[in-house]
């Protein structure tokens, strides 16, 4: 039973505001930028919860590669203001959000058990903290991936695969499509 | 019963239905001939070959022998189900013997008639198949020995006449009639159909024999009630077959067929069937008084209103068609006093004397160029004599002139009468008086005065082929009342002991019934009675038809009424056929169309729109489905946890 | 803690391992030989060879396997039994006859993708925690957005490859959520733990959620009204092979995957799980056979016919593993007849000079020149039948499969199987009224494309003898087969 | 007996029959020689055919175990008169084909198929199979009406398959849950097998509905009858015919076969609603025969009424009405099917169906006048041809159950001579029409050949009805051993 | 109220955020965006449940999600350029050719 420390607190608002600019924003480069923000400060709450492996990765792969890649191609389309609609123009986008309000309430009460003390859980097994240390360990977690998730981290190389030569594929027919496709 | 009767089996008794049978389809299918003398003869060749048989059956197993031995041609099994046992069996039995003498012998001459009246017909051979045809199915109806078999005598002879009724079926007209004739019969078979279901289901035979040995004389356990209703049915279907009030309707519009066809169907043999059923079931009918009564003024209104209707006719076709229709009340008459033996002697005089009027005035037709119409006609003495001396033989026969046929049978009919009660008597007689009427006023218009139209003046004897069978049917007319005479002339009873004899030992007597005899002296004053008042209405109709012109017409409500039928037919059109159809067409177009169409239709559309408005909630953008998506899952969670 | 790495026993296969894990290493290598010819750009015919090759290795080491026990590999994240085996040999057999039938495509890295896919389609069934079910799940499903996305000179290509990539992201995040919420709630990503924990008590809501959201996910990948959307334009613009693959052998690992996940994480012992599937069920044979009813183009008439077919599926889920054999004959039937379908439809646009079969309607059906393809409307007419559920073709055992198990499990819901296929007679038959009935233009100029007579050739070929003889006779077996050694294992 | 060849000829002719393509004449000639050997088949199973058994299995096929079902082949005093029916049908139809260029050989291979499936549903004793063959019938048909039919054909063809479809269906759950409850689907092991009758709505009742409501609608019992009318009148000639002759046929037989004898109690309970049924639809259907000016739906309703006759036969539950049903069947097939074959024959001439356009046929060919009245009479139930028998049966046996029931019968036997005649009247008799004018109608041999035979099979049934029923009555009487 | 319990909090809420967005933003790369908030709220969650059960199969499950985000955001992204080029617009209500 650990209480949250202030640091946690400041960096909870931080990242949920960043979300909230990150849906918001008029300007795909400002979403962009409070996206990354997001990510960053995410991986920045894994440290504070011990979780030093996952949080490495996160701001490597997730905060540095994709949302660059993001902003990249944002800038390569230079997307601006203006082009960018923005929400609840159309009033069907207010039964969007009132879908989506109505999604996250009910996916929030239901997942109450899990905010509230701790042993609500159905397995009501509470783990011993010099454990939850261990587990979190990057050592702990490359075993789990090499031994027990072997498979799926094999397979992920050829879903990586896939996506490459989609993205090939996409990238390099687009030309052949500006030179043919046009007459169909 | 088999201890009563020694049961002879024979089988030539089918040969005198195959015959005429193969001569039909030799006719109508093999030689097909153009030649009205070919298939003339060979359809007469056929029939005379049955007569033959008919003579020779008679002459082996005799006619009006005391002890009658049964004779039976068993000859297969038509069908056999359950309760239900049909043997297709032939049996002689005096009964039959004369109906087959009667039906044959006459249907042969008629046959002979019919070759010369058919002379410059296109397809002839038509004719006389049909003809050939109507001889088998009448024969099966008399040779039958259950109902069943009867019953297919007694369709397939409607089926013969609506054939001949309809055959010159170029115009509609006679189309109608003949299907007017097949649906009128139908209504009265329904009776006959009811009859057999009941005889099934509580008899267990359609047997006649059985049925009077077990029924008539209470043998076996069966309630009153049940035969009552058989019989009723039975008399049902007679009133069609027969033409009794109310299916009459249909024999006057069969005149719309050939004359001969007139004379050997709608005359002498078919619609008489009803008696001869009757006459043949006679026990049953004895054994339950309560449907004589029916039968008795059934017969009477019948003979009453078509003998009105008679009075004004100008048809000389139609006169004779109400004439039948008449005499045929008489016959139903007797069979509700209780004298089937007078009923069947009238069948049998009336076969020949009504068959020598039809064709007699066939031979008039045809002399006249096919025109019906009396006041056409007049002063046809001189230009046809041979008919005009039989057509006057006929004409006595029918009102009963003194020892011709007619008076025996007409005089023993009113004697019976006079013994059931001095009311039938009465009514019978006025019946009888205007018999003689319109008979005189048909053979006045027709052979006396003086030619009307230039049809008349120049009208001309028939063919030998026409006139032989006529006289042949006028010397009939005059001697075949001698088989049945009353005790005070003569004192014959053949036909008697015949007819008596042919019911198994059963008697005939009427429940209940003290078979009291008439004194001679009421004999003779019955008698001078009937005769004095037919002739001298006879003679006034004589004198006041002699000076009659060809535009004279019906005056007065009367016989406007009369003229024109009592509007029956229309009757029967507004009451009942035009109701039923639209009943008709209102079941078709409402429940077929509008119900169940309807709803299959609105169905189907509904299907179809339902779909065109579910295709607007398909925007074609992305986040419509995502937000159905995320609807899904939203209501899911909502209901699960608030409402479960 | 310190891990001896190399004793853990997950580098060491024995023999039975190895010779169940063999087909997959088939497939790789199909892979690898595929790879290496798009790289030095052997053509088409090269591709299609291997591919041939390598579905047929699949199929008939599968098929080898049947009957031997089950094999569990990386320490039980994978276990390859009877059901898994039968799967694969389903999928080879429609991965086969959506290369026969329809390759319509004509780019080399086709050949590799579709590997990758079937890989993760045919490992699917075999899964045995959540995290190896989303992985095998991905990895079936983003070589399929890449294929839908191969058409552009179509219109809307990457229409569809976007509304596929985007609505599939969408839904994988449900579903890892979903099971992220599982975990939380039981503590492992383990099927048979996640069942004993639900056993233990009255689910948490946590847990229902997260049961909601796979549910949801699932429903979206087999496209279930009202999650069915993307189907319909995916089916009608992507590449017909790419189409008719996805309806037919997609469908087919799915359902089969879930039924074992669901059964195994016993889902069904949650009281609103069934009636939420009857709910989505009778939505998608409402939905989609009214919608299919309206259609005007032939492959979005096809696609929601395939909508409604998951809807019957769906009804016959909740009776858990022991609809597996059923669910795969009603499949597999359906997925040839579908493929059958698309290739006939693939080969008449072009015969009736359409530029492309995405917008092939009803009405350009009477534009086939009358008598040119005899072959194609036979197929067609088998196809058609088959999906309708008519006997003696084999669409019919299916039906009849599906509703004898959903009788056993509520008649009543049997009524709605009923319905669903009158709905459906509407549109099957409506398709042959012009081909049949109606005489078409008898024009001799009928632009001829080279992989037209192929075309026909091998779906006449496939859809003949697999609609009618081999179906039969093969699921008649698999029946006997599964509902013995499957049934009998499951307990 | 060799009954696996009683329909696979006709499917083997069937598929070989496709192969002619473009050779109509030939392919004409070949599916009479397919007849020859079909003819074979057929005289064999005739000859040695055991009237004194019922439900016996000839020859047994294991084909689907799991689905508890086996491929057994029977025949008996039930499907023996139709089979003969359908046989005998199909060969004069064969005649009728020759030269009629429109009826090309694909026309033959589905007409082929169409017999194999309705022989096979004729004699196969195991529910599945049974399911299978039934449905199968609907293919070609479908095809029949839609490809050759007239002017409305598609309308007609789709509603005929939605009908039958929707009614088989029910059937399907029904044989399913026979099959979960039992564990068997052949006929035999199911009439021993006990089935528990729990009342109507219980589980054995709805089964019984399930099967009754399929059957109903192939007969079709009125109210679902109205796909009969629109496909009678839109289905080519050949197509109509067998339609009446045998497809309806196979409604009655059914409830015979599996209604009747698995479920008497629920029959008995359902027999006084579907009396009524079929008293109603002979009466409607009289009425609409009446009322129509399209001769081939007017003869259509007739059989409506005429089938209502049968349903009436087959729920008085007694032997003299369910072999008068039986026999009705046959009676009905050859005079329907005369009628429908010769009106075919003018269409083929005059190209209409109008009744107004007709008349005076007799100036024109006296013969085939001849031969319409003929079957019209047979029709109409006139004593000699086989019409009256199975109406005198019905009605009696009707009447040993219910007396209104028979009274109601019997007014369906007065309308049946009002319309039949009238239409008579209007075509045959009466002056000449313009169609009539128009046209030449005079027949081939072939065609006169096809009608002959009927006419004479109609005399002989109507004179000597136990060559039928002597065969059909053991499996009657068994049949209501049951009751 | 425990720390993991914020985690898990913010986790849900970021999750939530994220479909608010794919929800209703119209630009396809902002949609894109708010789909990695989604996988980053599931990722949050997935850490603060692992530490709860004190096992790394979440943890292990986070890395795979980064990697199959990666391929997916690589994937969208190449599709955008490509539409782009196409039709010069990356808002998703231009692309509604097929539909109904």
């Amino acid at each position: 039973m650990i209480e949250p420390t202030i640091l946690q607190y400041i960096l909870g608002t931080l990242i949920l505001s960043t979300a909230i600019l990150t849906v918001l924003g008029k300007n795909p480069v400002m979403s962009a930028m409070s996206l990354m923000g997001t990510l960053f400060l995410t991986g920045l709450l894994y440290f504070t919860v011990g979780a030093h492996f996952v949080g490495t990765v996160q701001i490597l792969i997730y905060a540095g590669a994709i949302c660059v890649l993001l902003i990249f191609i944002v800038m390569l389309l230079d997307l601006k203001p203006h082009n960018v609609r923005i929400p609840g123009r159309k009033p069907v986008y207010l039964f969007a959000g009132g879908i989506s309000a109505l999604f996250a309430t009910g996916l929030v009460i239901s997942t109450l058990p899990a905010l509230g003390t701790n042993g609500m859980l159905d397995s009501g097994v509470i783990a011993a903290n010099n454990l939850v240390e261990d587990a979190q360990s990057a050592k702990a977690i490359s075993l789990t991936l090499l031994s027990k998730y072997m498979l799926p981290f094999q397979v992920t190389a050829l879903l990586l695969l896939a996506a490459v030569m989609g993205v090939v594929v996409i990238g390099q027919k687009n030309k052949l499509t500006d030179s043919e496709g046009k007459g169909s | 019963m088999d201890e009563v009767f020694a049961i002879q089996n024979t089988s030539l008794l089918r040969w005198i239905i195959l015959l005429p049978l193969i001569g039909a389809i030799l006719n109508g299918l093999v030689i097909r001939s153009k030649n009205v003398r070919l298939s003339g003869l060979v359809a007469t060749g056929f029939s005379a070959a049955a007569f033959f048989i008919c003579l020779s059956l008679v002459n082996t197993y005799g006619l009006f022998a005391e002890d009658f031995a049964q004779v039976i041609d068993p000859w297969f099994t038509w069908f056999s189900v359950g309760r239900i046992h049909v043997p297709f069996h032939l049996e002689y039995t005096p009964l039959t013997g004369i109906m087959l003498l009667v039906v044959t012998g006459i249907g042969t001459l008629i046959h002979i008639f019919a070759t010369g009246y058919m002379s410059e017909e296109k397809s002839p051979f038509r004719f006389f198949s049909y003809l050939n045809l109507f001889l088998a199915a009448m024969l099966v109806l008399v040779l039958s020995s259950n109902l069943v078999g009867i019953f297919l005598g007694w369709e397939g002879v409607g089926l013969c006449s609506y054939l001949l009724i309809g055959y010159w079926y170029e115009s509609n007209e006679n189309t109608a009639a003949g299907m007017k004739a097949f649906v009128t019969n139908r209504i009265g078979d329904l009776g006959f159909f009811v009859a057999l279901f009941l005889l099934a289901a509580h008899a267990g035979t359609f047997q006649i024999q059985e049925l009077i040995t077990i029924f008539a004389t209470g043998a076996a356990p069966i309630e009153g009630g049940i035969i009552l209703a058989i019989l009723a049915c039975l008399f049902w279907a007679s009133t069609g077959k027969s033409a009794q009030i109310p299916l009459y309707v249909w024999l006057p519009d069969a005149m719309a067929g050939p004359t001969p066809v007139s004379a050997l169907i709608h005359a002498a043999t078919m619609v008489t069937s009803g008696i001869f059923v009757s006459v043949r079931l006679w026990p049953l009918f004895a054994s339950q008084p309560s449907i004589l009564e029916w039968i008795l003024w059934v017969g009477m209104a019948t003979a009453w209103l078509a003998a009105l209707i008679a009075l004004t006719q100008r048809d000389i076709k139609k006169v004779l068609a109400y004439s039948t229709v008449s005499q045929l009340g008489f016959m139903f008459v007797a069979l509700g006093v209780g004298a089937p033996v007078a009923a069947f002697f009238h069948v049998v005089t009336h076969a020949f004397f009504k068959a020598l009027l039809f064709l007699g005035a066939g031979s008039v037709i045809h002399g006249m160029h096919h025109d019906q119409d009396m006041f056409n006609m007049g002063g046809l003495r001189k230009k046809m004599p041979q008919t005009h001396a039989t057509f006057l033989i006929g004409t006595l026969a029918i009102i009963g002139f003194p020892l011709t046929a007619g008076f025996f049978s007409k005089d023993m009919i009113l004697a019976k009468a006079y013994e059931h009660g001095p009311l039938a008597w009465g009514l019978l007689l006025l019946a009888a008086v205007l018999t003689a009427f319109y008979m005189l006023r048909a053979y006045t218009m027709t052979f006396w005065g003086e030619a009307r139209t230039e049809h008349a003046k120049h009208a001309h004897e028939s063919s030998l082929w026409m006139t032989i069978p006529l006289m042949l049917l006028a010397a009939g007319s005059l001697i075949v009342g001698f088989m049945e005479t009353p005790p005070i002339i003569f004192d014959i009873h053949a036909l008697q002991t015949a007819i008596e004899s042919s019911w198994y030992g059963v008697s005939g007597e009427i429940a209940g019934h003290s078979g009291h005899h008439l004194s001679h002296a009421t004999e003779w004053v019955l008698v001078l009675i009937t005769s004095v008042a037919s002739l001298g209405v006879a003679y006034y109709s004589y004198k006041k038809f002699l000076t009659v012109t060809s535009k004279e017409s019906a005056k007065g409500f009367a016989a406007e009424l009369s003229q024109n039928k009592f509007y029956v037919d229309e009757g029967y059109q507004l009451i009942i056929m035009k109701p039923l159809s639209a009943v008709a067409s209102a079941s078709w177009r409402f429940l077929d169309v509008v119900v169940i169409n309807g709803f299959l239709h609105i169905v189907r559309d509904g299907m179809r729109i339902g779909g065109q408005v579910l295709s607007f909630a398909h925007t074609g953008n992305v986040q419509t489905y995502a937000w159905y998506l995320a609807a899904a899952v939203a209501t899911a969670l909502v209901f699960v946890n608030w409402v479960i | 803690m310190n891990f001896d790495f190399f004793n853990a026993g997950v580098f060491q296969f024995n023999v039975e391992q190895l010779r169940a894990l063999f087909p997959f290493l088939a497939l790789c290598l199909g892979m690898v030989f595929t790879t290496i010819a798009s790289a030095s750009k052997f053509p088409i015919a090269a591709h299609k060879l291997i591919l041939l090759i390598t579905f047929f290795a699949f199929g008939t080491s599968m098929a080898v396997g049947l009957g031997s026990a089950d094999a569990s590999l990386f320490g039980g994240s994978l276990v390859v039994d009877d059901v898994l085996r039968w799967v694969a040999i389903g999928l080879s057999s429609l991965a086969v006859l959506a290369l026969l039938a329809v390759y319509d495509v004509d780019h080399s890295e086709w050949s590799t993708l579709l590997l990758v896919s079937v890989l993760g389609m045919s490992l699917l069934p075999g899964a045995r925690d959540w995290i190896c079910f989303f992985l095998f799940l991905e990895t079936m499903a983003i070589p399929g957005y890449v294929m839908a996305a191969f058409r552009q000179k179509r219109d809307g290509g990457y229409e569809s490859g976007l509304k596929y990539l985007l609505m599939g992201a969408f839904a994988s995040a449900l579903l890892l959520m979903g099971s992220t919420l599982l975990f939380g709630a039981t503590g492992s990503f383990e099927y048979s733990t996640i069942s004993d924990v639900l056993q233990m008590g009255i689910p948490s809501h946590m847990t229902i959620a997260a049961v909601v959201l796979i549910v949801v996910s699932a429903g979206f990948k087999v496209a279930m009204a009202p999650l069915h959307m993307w189907a319909a334009d995916v089916y009608q613009s992507a590449p017909s092979s790419l189409a008719s693959f996805m309806a037919g052998a997609g469908k087919l690992a799915v359902f089969s995957a879930v039924s074992v996940a669901w059964s195994k994480s016993g889902f069904f012992k949650l009281e609103f799980v069934p009636s939420f599937l009857m709910v989505l069920g009778i939505l998608s044979i409402l939905i989609g056979n009214l919608m299919a009813l309206t259609q005007k183009s032939l492959r979005r008439m096809l696609a929601y016919s395939s909508v409604a077919s998951a809807g019957y599926v769906a009804i016959v889920l909740p009776v858990g593993e022991v609809a597996l054999p059923s669910i795969f004959v009603y499949l597999v039937t359906y997925g040839i007849a579908l493929s059958a379908a698309f290739a006939v439809i693939e080969s008449l646009s072009v015969k009736s000079g359409k530029s492309s079969s995405s917008n092939f309607t009803l009405s350009d059906l009477a534009l086939v020149p009358y008598g040119k393809a005899k072959a194609e409307t036979f197929i067609l007419t088998l196809a058609l039948f088959s999906m309708a559920g008519i006997p003696p073709l084999p669409g019919f055992l299916g039906k009849y499969l599906i509703l004898s198990d959903v009788w056993t499990h509520s008649p009543v819901s049997a009524l709605w199987i009923l319905l669903g296929s009158m709905m459906g007679l509407a549109y099957y038959l409506r398709i042959l009224v012009p081909l049949y009935f109606e005489k078409g233009p008898s024009n001799d100029d009928v632009p001829v494309k080279r992989f037209i007579p192929q075309t026909v050739m091998a779906s006449a070929f496939v859809g003949a003898t697999g609609l009618f003889v081999w179906v039969w006779i093969y699921s008649v077996y698999f029946v006997s087969a599964t509902s013995e050694t499957l049934l009998g294992t499951l307990r | 007996m060799n009954l696996l060849g009683l329909f696979l000829i006709p499917f083997v002719a069937g598929l070989l029959l496709f192969l002619f393509g473009k050779q109509t004449k030939l392919a004409q000639w070949a599916n009479l020689l397919f007849h020859l050997f079909w003819g074979v088949a057929v005289w064999q199973c005739w000859s040695n055919f055991n009237a004194e058994q019922m439900g016996e299995i000839y020859w047994s096929w294991n084909w689907l175990p799991m689905l508890n079902s086996k491929l057994d082949l029977g025949l008996d005093g039930l499907s023996m008169p139709l089979v003969i029916l359908n046989y005998v049908l199909s060969l004069l139809l064969a005649f009728y084909c020759l030269g009629k260029e429109k009826l090309s050989s694909s026309y033959l291979a589905l007409f082929s198929i169409l017999n194999a499936a309705s022989i096979g549903s004729l004699i196969s004793l195991d529910a599945f199979a049974f399911y299978i063959f039934w449905e199968f019938m609907l293919i070609p048909m479908y095809f029949l009406i839609g490809k050759w039919g007239s002017k409305n054909r598609v309308y007609a063809a789709l509603k005929f398959f939605a009908f039958t479809m929707a009614g088989s269906l029910l059937m399907l759950l029904a044989i399913i849950a026979l099959s979960k409850t039992y564990g068997t689907l052949s006929w035999i092991e199911l009439k021993n097998a006990g089935i528990v009758y729990d009342g109507l709505w219980g589980q054995t009742g709805l089964i019984f509905l399930g099967f009754l409501i399929a059957f109903s609608v192939k007969i079709p019992i009125w109210p679902v009858h109205t796909w009969l009318p629109d496909a009678h009148t839109e289905a080519p000639t050949g197509a109509s015919v067998i339609l009446a002759g045998v497809l309806l046929k196979l409604g009655v037989y059914g409830i015979a076969r599996w209604c009747l004898v698995l479920f008497p109690e629920a029959s008995q309970d359902v027999s006084t609603v579907m009396m009524t049924l079929g008293a109603i639809g002979i009466v409607a259907g009289s009425f609409a025969a009446w009322k129509q000016v399209d001769i081939k739906r007017m003869i259509a309703y007739s059989s409506v009424a005429h089938l209502g006759f049968m349903v009436l036969g087959l729920f008085a539950l007694n032997v003299e009405a369910l072999s008068g049903a039986m026999f009705q069947n046959l009676a009905h097939g050859l005079s329907t099917g005369a009628l429908f074959l010769i009106f075919g024959i003018i269409y083929d001439r005059t190209h209409t169906r109008k009744v107004a356009d007709y008349g005076g046929l007799a100036s024109k060919n006296g013969l085939l006048a001849s031969a319409f009245v003929f079957s019209a009479m047979a029709s109409i139930g006139l004593p000699g041809l086989p019409g009256f028998i199975g109406e005198f049966l019905i009605l009696s046996g009707t009447f040993f159950t219910n007396k209104i029931f028979a009274f109601v019968g019997l007014s369906g036997v007065l309308l049946g001579a009002i319309y039949m005649l009238g239409m008579l009247r209007k075509v045959v008799f009466g002056p000449v029409g313009p169609a009539v004018e128009a046209h030449p109608i005079v027949l081939e041999w072939n065609e006169w050949v096809a009608i002959v035979p009927l006419l004479l099979l109609m005399l002989v049934l109507g004179m000597g009805p136990q060559l039928i029923l002597s065969k059909s009555m053991f499996s009657t009487e068994w049949i209501m051993g049951l009751f | 109220m425990d720390q993991l319990q914020l985690l898990t909090g913010i986790g849900i809420a970021i999750f939530s955020l994220g479909v608010l967005g794919f929800l209703t933003r119209r630009s396809g790369i902002i949609a894109l965006m708010c789909l990695e908030l989604m996988l980053n709220g599931v990722n949050l969650c997935l850490v603060s449940f692992s530490r709860q059960h004190a096992s790394a199969d979440g943890s292990a499950l986070v890395m795979l999600i980064i990697l199959v985000a990666a391929a997916e955001a690589a994937l969208a992204l190449a599709l955008f350029v490509a539409l782009f080029r196409q039709n010069g617009s990356v808002e998703l209500d231009d692309y509604r050719m097929l539909k109904g």
